[in-house]
């Protein structure tokens, strides 16, 4: 963004002088290291570098950035955020939230922040519970998922937050978990380079409220056969051996099938850059709870127009055309007559 | 582009007179509004004093005919300092059945009213509500009637305009306007040239419109209505340049300026409601100052998006009316936790809920000063009449930057529509508002020795804080509404700090009683038996009922405040003055209330809540029972 | 819903004696009258019938319904009509809003209203404008969009109504238009008929402050070559002759081709019942513009637990358990002691 | 499943004393809530009277042995009526050193401080930022020290459960409390049996949690503890069955009650906020009294569900803390307007923004009063204490459906997580709030001469509309937050009727006051030279504070508000029969400023924002300034 050299830097360097705070063991620790680790390697200067969040567990993230940062109220981040994008195109905004911040509450924002595509990296930990108010259902907890407030189980369908996010036309959505570092770290840089407003779900367990939500997918043993890689220009493939993969048939459905029985040939390409949505759509639908085989990597990502730069752009126009604006010309435009 | 023209004399055949209200009413489709703001503005250049009242139906367009589809407008000019748009008008035009029976009731006893008969037919009458026809029945005795063949005249008078006949009827205000125009002596050319500049680009309607005007002076001129000429000599007043503007434009303004005066870029988040929405359109057409607008997806956004510009270093507004200020509420909290300057514009209307919306009322003050969570003291701006939103605005945004702190700006509907004659000011004696960022650490670290940005330290005579804007290298720190220590702004739980820190914020914002003026007392400042407290757009009616009052030779005294929060330094020893306090407002008693709480003042409340303004008279008659009131 | 015989009722039992009051020629006015005329038909009583609406011109139409009615606040109808029907499963419950209404400002409700399955019927008439505050751009309106707030165009790439919808999770999803009374009752019908969350996306013509804007499709001129009907278990097919149809190719994408240069058989055949939203989200793209072929019918209709029914098991099943609630048992049921 | 068990009688070796206040802490992880909890209900069940402050972290689970991990429990206990947990402490049991290090402070002079000494090792000596060992230098010089190596003797006496050495540590707070259960002669069997009922389903922790309690309790009864036994005697209660209750069980309950009572389905529509989650996780269990809980997406659909669920004719209720408080705002303008029953409970907590989430304030109140745009008047209650908020969700209830209104119900997070013994209401003294649907038409249209239901047809005493629910046959009609005609409901733009309804509205509200009962004043009424005037949790401190004045010889007079809006009728005539009166507050003085504007009395503040209760030697001492200040 910043013509200026960009020192280097380490992590410690992006490591603010608070101390953490999240319970021992919890996930969020993991997506803050890698964050912090990466930092230095995105050629950002820490003084250009703003992270916004609303509130809950993973929204204390801002406090332990040296960066700029603001922990504002539960929900409203991808506003703030939207706000300070607009008016400093020179900074680099990042949105921190849980599930609840920027499902529930915060949804309404989060859903026009990416329709309107303004340049935000928006990180959403979705640990599917309620962890700072200590253990209620989220909108992504799963049907039947019993909690504080659902003693009987949860009567509320999850959101599958991909699809919101594509629904609400986001230009960048991609998923990750918080057991693979090198992997949220490319979602995280691929979301960065991204101009415009890009969205990262990050499977966060929280080992206090909702212990192992994503073990049938995250660990080592299971993410050979349960995480599908997307890779862009690349066949959709899965398993140990690459023996499971993905076929779209005629009638628009996606279907999981053994490579073996169609052939190599017949598995689908993925496609990130399609302009529409349709693709990384029915692949966010793909697994329908955690026992399933699940993408991760980028379902999408299309440059278009961002919103600041267009912005930035009419007052340039307007600037050209009418020269800088004039105050007294202002107050003397309606009729105006002398005494 | 601008239009000065040297004021016309007046008309020499015409009885002079020192004021008139004339009020136009007719359908939401008859153009009244139109009608009205080009007869002020032929006024205004003219060199009279005005002031006007705008007064539109709810609904888009309602049915045609209909009462709640009537649109009025009122206006007052005279040839001396006026403050208000008048009580009870003079002159009332109505277009149709539906105008008279809504609006007759206002017309002062003996007053004139000009009637278009043409539209007075079986159907009309029904729509509006009429069994009888009252031009033929003895309803209108008691007053002044003028009829006139309006629709036919007009259609016969623009026939060779060319326009078809369905649209010839659309210039029948054009023809009411004519009409008044000769009636007060007004000079044309101001209206023929905007005729022309508006409707240039379709020659058939401009000249429609041309010789329905024409055609209506002239009907003046050469009927029976020869007896009814009046002339309304200009209004001395201050040697300069003058435009006649509305409050909702002048507060754009003002805020177009604070960002020139404060050398930052204006950013507005809002979302549209009326009365607040003409803000947004004025503003979203200033890009050429380097002015964002950002049409929000709610209130919420509205205000968020302003926080994050302000976090950004912009001047940063939101726009709204009631029930948006409502939503607003737990991000103006915030705001105040995080000390950031932001500008809260709340035009006033009539709630509660939905409520009245295109009417006014100033109800919200209460909102305003206690609408939050917890301890969330702001400082309250008020704007008292159309122009003065301008300097209002700029006040507004001079605190909010010097105190980094939220401020709530009321206008009201009132206020938002009417409009007056304003002397545009030289913009090299507007104020200097600009603030200062910091630019170096202004801590070392304790444990590593570095230095580093502490956002919470704070200027020791204004209480501000320190304000860095991301981008400046060193001074990184995060901000957040959780209580923060003060000086390092880390997250601080402690019985002490927070102590602390709620009465640090409520000094911050007590201390700028010793930045605002003291406020003053105009009448019987010394010896009055009442003073008349007031606030926000009841300041027209109060200056004009305090002023007759002392006429009749009672004592009376006025002050009007135009902080709400702090109060004035000197309030409560004003008030204390004066064995009567009587405070007019549009709601049950706020301002009263305030006054009663911070001082033990018997302040007496005359409320009104009609979503209409005042009048003089009413303030004159609370005024005279208050002063009779035994103690 | 109930037992009760629904007397026989005609339109002017459903109209109630408040005078209309929308602009002449608004496409508010056809809608209404579909409404009205549709009511004797589904079999339902006015006083189960309640219709809640926010606030908008749209919103103005439980006025004009001799029913039950809510006229709200500004976005917050879907909330409220979601406590009602959860409340009172026995009521037959239509929300009533515009674009800004529900898409806006009511973003948020609404699509947690689609995702939790409320029995709602959920009718938004886009006019791609915000009419009652007289003219300022909404989410709905095309990029470029010049309007009262908008001056140089807007800058907000518009949401997709049906994707919005699709993306929440909505259940049953249709679109229709104000020209078109027969159609519009069908998906009225068939939305009312959804167990479920039913969504509703009218194009409306508000022929004050955006006249014309739906007229590339829905003139009679133009509708059988740019409406592209849907019909379940039908092929996807358009055009004066039906010459023009859809498919879906390997890779995922939806074209628009000619049926002799592909052969019927390769038509897609419109599934609303696919148990993932894929399809129903492809076909929604489309068109990107109402310069292109769209289609409208229902998109999606998938029965799956309605939200109210869930939770009136869940209490059936306490009382079950437990017997009907003891007032005297709750207050003894913590540790007690005599004295 | 009741437990009902007849009083022990006390033990011989012990010394009497008539209270104590003990305070436990230890880190987060060390299960201080769950033992002091535990150590309550042993002594309630005992029959002492006693008053409880939970004091957590806003964290979840900070880092072991932090400062800002420790977590904290007090209890007050005694012989006699007691209504506040107690000012310092006079024992302190201190499971680590961050423990000590944050709490010390508080324990009264000479108290006594039990430590766990295992734990105060280098690392978490530095983890609590000491830099030398308290228990080494004579930084405890003046209390009473005793130290116990919990931890090791724990580890021991639970060897023979069976648990991983890793877990047979966690058993330690057990151990604690069986030491305390000595030292106060409290009953075993009490805690004994609710140890096998809670960890039942793991045998092995169950054994080990018994075996330290065991040994707690041992290690006092064996070592040189002996000379530190205290007995406190039953305190004299009226007879019953009695049950241990904080505030946020209480008003779930009450809300529980209430639909008993009214008759009607409970419809809770919620989002999680501390300190308010506990009402909807309780009401949420009780589905078999039909009551519906709704986890919104928001606090703005929390409030909006229970408005829908309102208008189907259901109890509404909506649960939340300042912030969400803020964002309703909106709604329950529209609520007003539809004159429809809802109760919104506040639990405040500190503010502003997120401020202080886990610690408690009263500073709502006047946000609760005005936080509304427009004049939208509503009645407020407000509970005392933690058992007085059964009666007080009742009562918001019964006012919310008598009168067709929105009532906020405040409690705030000491009386939401505090407990005291609680006579268990007999059920069929509670009483009956049940109110009536409209079943017939309540008038003939006049054109159609139809029969019609009118909703705002009033009740003439009560002003209550009335209220036709769905689904009844030819009561159909409209209601909406747009301004509308009495009677009719129709939307009306008319001055004359929004001035009426804006006076309705509020003489409902106003009209309650016949309603209630007048405000009690207790202590010396007759003569008192200052009366306390208080509302919500301050309540126990002032009891007190206001007994040991007079204790004193002081004439001090008290009296507590449970409705603030409206008052109660004899309020003003009370205030005005003391020369002075003192407002103790949680927050910069908010009934002060309502009682001085309302009567012009020159009501004193004492103010305590510092996210903690006040003391009793608090209020005591700022009677005694009053008391002392000059007129
Ligand atoms: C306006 C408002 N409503 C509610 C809350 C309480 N609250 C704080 S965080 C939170 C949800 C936390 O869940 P999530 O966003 O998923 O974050 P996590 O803690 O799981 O990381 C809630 C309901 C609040 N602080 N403010
Ligand atoms: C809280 C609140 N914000 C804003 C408004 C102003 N407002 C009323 S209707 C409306 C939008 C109308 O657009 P839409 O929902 O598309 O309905 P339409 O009038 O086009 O049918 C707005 C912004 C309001 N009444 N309340
Ligand atoms: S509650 Fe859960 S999400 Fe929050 S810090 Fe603890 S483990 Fe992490
Ligand atoms: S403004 Fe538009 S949408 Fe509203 S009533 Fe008029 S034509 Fe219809
Ligand atoms: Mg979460
Ligand atoms: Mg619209």
């Amino acid at each position: 963004m910043t013509d200026v050299q960009v020192p280097l830097t380490s992590r410690k360097d992006w490591q603010s002088d608070q101390e953490v705070r999240w319970c021992p063991g919890c996930g969020d620790y993991s997506i803050l290291t890698a964050v912090q680790l990466l930092m230095p390697d995105l050629g950002v200067n820490r003084e250009n570098t703003v992270f916004v969040s609303g509130i809950g567990c993973a929204a204390r993230f801002p406090y332990y950035m040296n960066t700029y940062g603001m922990h504002s109220i539960h929900g409203r981040a991808p506003a703030i955020a939207t706000g300070l994008a607009v008016a400093r195109p020179d900074l680099d905004v990042w949105v921190v939230g849980g599930d609840g911040d920027l499902l529930s509450i915060g949804g309404n924002h989060l859903i026009h922040a990416l329709r309107r595509n303004v340049n935000l990296t928006i990180l959403m930990f979705n640990n599917q519970i309620y962890g700072l108010t200590k253990g209620q259902f989220s909108p992504t907890s799963a049907l039947g998922k019993v909690t504080k407030s659902s003693p009987m189980g949860s009567l509320d369908a999850p959101f599958n937050p991909l699809a919101v996010a594509l629904g609400a036309g986001a230009t960048f959505v991609a998923r990750t978990h918080d057991m693979d570092r090198p992997h949220m770290q490319e979602m995280m840089r691929r979301a960065h380079a991204h101009k415009g407003a890009a969205f990262v779900e990050i499977f966060q367990n929280c080992n206090v409220f909702n212990d192992g939500q994503f073990e049938t997918l995250t660990t080592r043993a299971n993410r050979d056969d349960m995480l599908i890689p997307l890779e862009h220009g690349q066949p959709v493939r899965f398993g140990k051996e690459k023996e499971k993969g993905v076929i779209i048939s005629s009638d628009g459905a996606a279907h999981i099938v053994n490579v073996a029985d169609v052939g190599e040939d017949a598995i689908l390409i993925h496609d990130e850059a399609r302009p529409e949505p349709g693709l990384a759509f029915m692949l966010a639908h793909l697994a329908s709870s955690v026992n399933e085989p699940t993408p991760v990597g980028v379902f999408r990502a299309v440059e278009t127009t961002e919103y600041a730069d267009a912005n930035a752009k009419q007052l340039a126009a307007a600037q050209e055309r009418s020269g800088a604006g004039d105050l007294s010309a202002l107050l003397h435009s309606l009729p105006t007559w002398e005494v | 582009m601008t239009d000065v023209q040297a004021r016309p004399g007046t008309s020499g055949d015409a009885e002079q007179v020192d004021h008139v209200v004339i009020r136009f009413a007719g359908d939401s489709g008859d153009g009244m509004q139109l009608t009205g703001e080009r007869f002020t503005t032929a006024s205004a250049v003219f060199g009279n004093d005005l002031a006007t009242l705008p007064d539109f139906p709810a609904e888009i367009r309602a049915p045609t005919g209909t009462i709640f589809g009537v649109s009025a407008f009122q206006v007052q000019i005279a040839d001396h300092d006026i403050t208000n748009p008048g009580d009870a008008p003079s002159v009332l035009v109505c277009m149709n059945p539906a105008a008279l029976a809504s609006e007759l009731h206002r017309l002062e006893p003996g007053g004139t009213v000009i009637v278009n008969s043409d539209e007075f037919d079986e159907r009309n009458l029904t729509k509006a509500g009429y069994t009888e026809n009252p031009l033929e029945n003895d309803s209108l005795a008691g007053y002044k009637v003028i009829l006139v063949p309006m629709t036919s005249l007009t259609k016969e008078s623009v026939k060779e305009s060319g326009v078809k006949p369905r649209d010839a009827e659309r210039s029948k205000n054009f023809f009411a306007l004519g009409l008044v125009t000769w009636m007060y002596t007004r000079p044309l050319d101001a209206t023929l040239t905007w005729i022309k500049e508006r409707f240039g680009k379709n020659e058939m309607v401009m000249n429609a419109n041309i010789m329905a005007f024409k055609a209506g002076h002239a009907y003046g001129e050469t009927t029976e209505l020869a007896g009814n000429r009046y002339s309304i000599k200009p209004a001395p007043q201050t040697a300069g340049v003058y435009t006649s503007i509305n409050g909702n434009t002048a507060l754009a303004w003002g805020l177009v300026a604070a960002g020139q005066l404060a050398k930052l870029p204006v950013f507005l988040g809002s979302y549209p409601i009326t009365p607040a929405s003409d803000i947004l359109h004025e503003l979203s057409k200033h890009k050429s100052f380097g002015i964002r607008t950002l049409q929000a997806e709610d209130e919420i956004a509205g205000i968020g998006t302003a926080l994050g510009a302000a976090f950004g270093g912009q001047l940063a507004v939101t726009t709204t009316s009631g029930p948006g200020v409502a939503l607003k509420s737990e991000t103006m909290s915030l705001a105040i936790s995080l000390e950031l300057p932001l500008v809260i514009v709340d035009i006033q209307r009539g709630g509660p809920s939905t409520g009245l919306p295109t009417k006014t009322e100033a109800a919200d003050l209460m909102m305003a000063m206690y609408g939050r969570h917890g301890e969330a003291p702001l400082p309250i701006v008020a704007s008292f009449s159309p122009s003065q939103c301008f300097d209002a605005a700029i006040e507004a945004c001079r605190i909010a930057l010097k105190y980094r702190t939220p401020v709530i700006l009321l206008s009201d509907g009132y206020l938002a529509n009417g409009s007056e004659p304003w002397l545009i000011p030289d913009v090299s004696t507007l104020p200097d508002i600009s603030t200062t960022f910091a630019t170096e650490p202004n801590h070392v670290n304790e444990t590593t020795g570095e230095p580093e940005h502490w956002p919470y330290v704070r200027d020791p005579e204004t209480l501000a804080r320190s304000w860095a804007l991301p981008g400046t290298p060193g001074l990184m720190h995060r901000i957040g509404g959780i209580e923060k220590e003060d000086g390092s702004g880390n997250i601080s739980y402690t019985p002490e700090n927070h102590s602390h820190m709620v009465d640090t914020r409520a000094a911050k914002v007590a201390g700028i009683a010793k930045d605002i003026p003291e406020v003053a007392v105009t009448g019987d400042a010394a010896d009055a038996d009442l003073l008349v407290l007031g606030w926000g757009s009841t300041w027209g009616a109060i200056v004009t009922a305090v002023d007759r009052q002392r006429a009749k030779g009672r004592k009376v005294a006025q002050a009007h405040l135009t902080h709400l929060n702090p109060f004035p330094a000197n309030l409560g020893e004003v008030l204390r003055r004066y064995p009567k306090v009587l405070v007019p407002e549009m709601n049950t008693g706020h301002l009263a209330k305030l006054v009663r709480a911070e001082f033990l003042v018997d302040a007496r409340t005359v409320s009104k809540v009609r979503g209409v303004p005042f009048t003089a008279a009413e303030v004159e008659a609370a005024i005279e029972a208050e002063l009779e009131r035994k103690l």
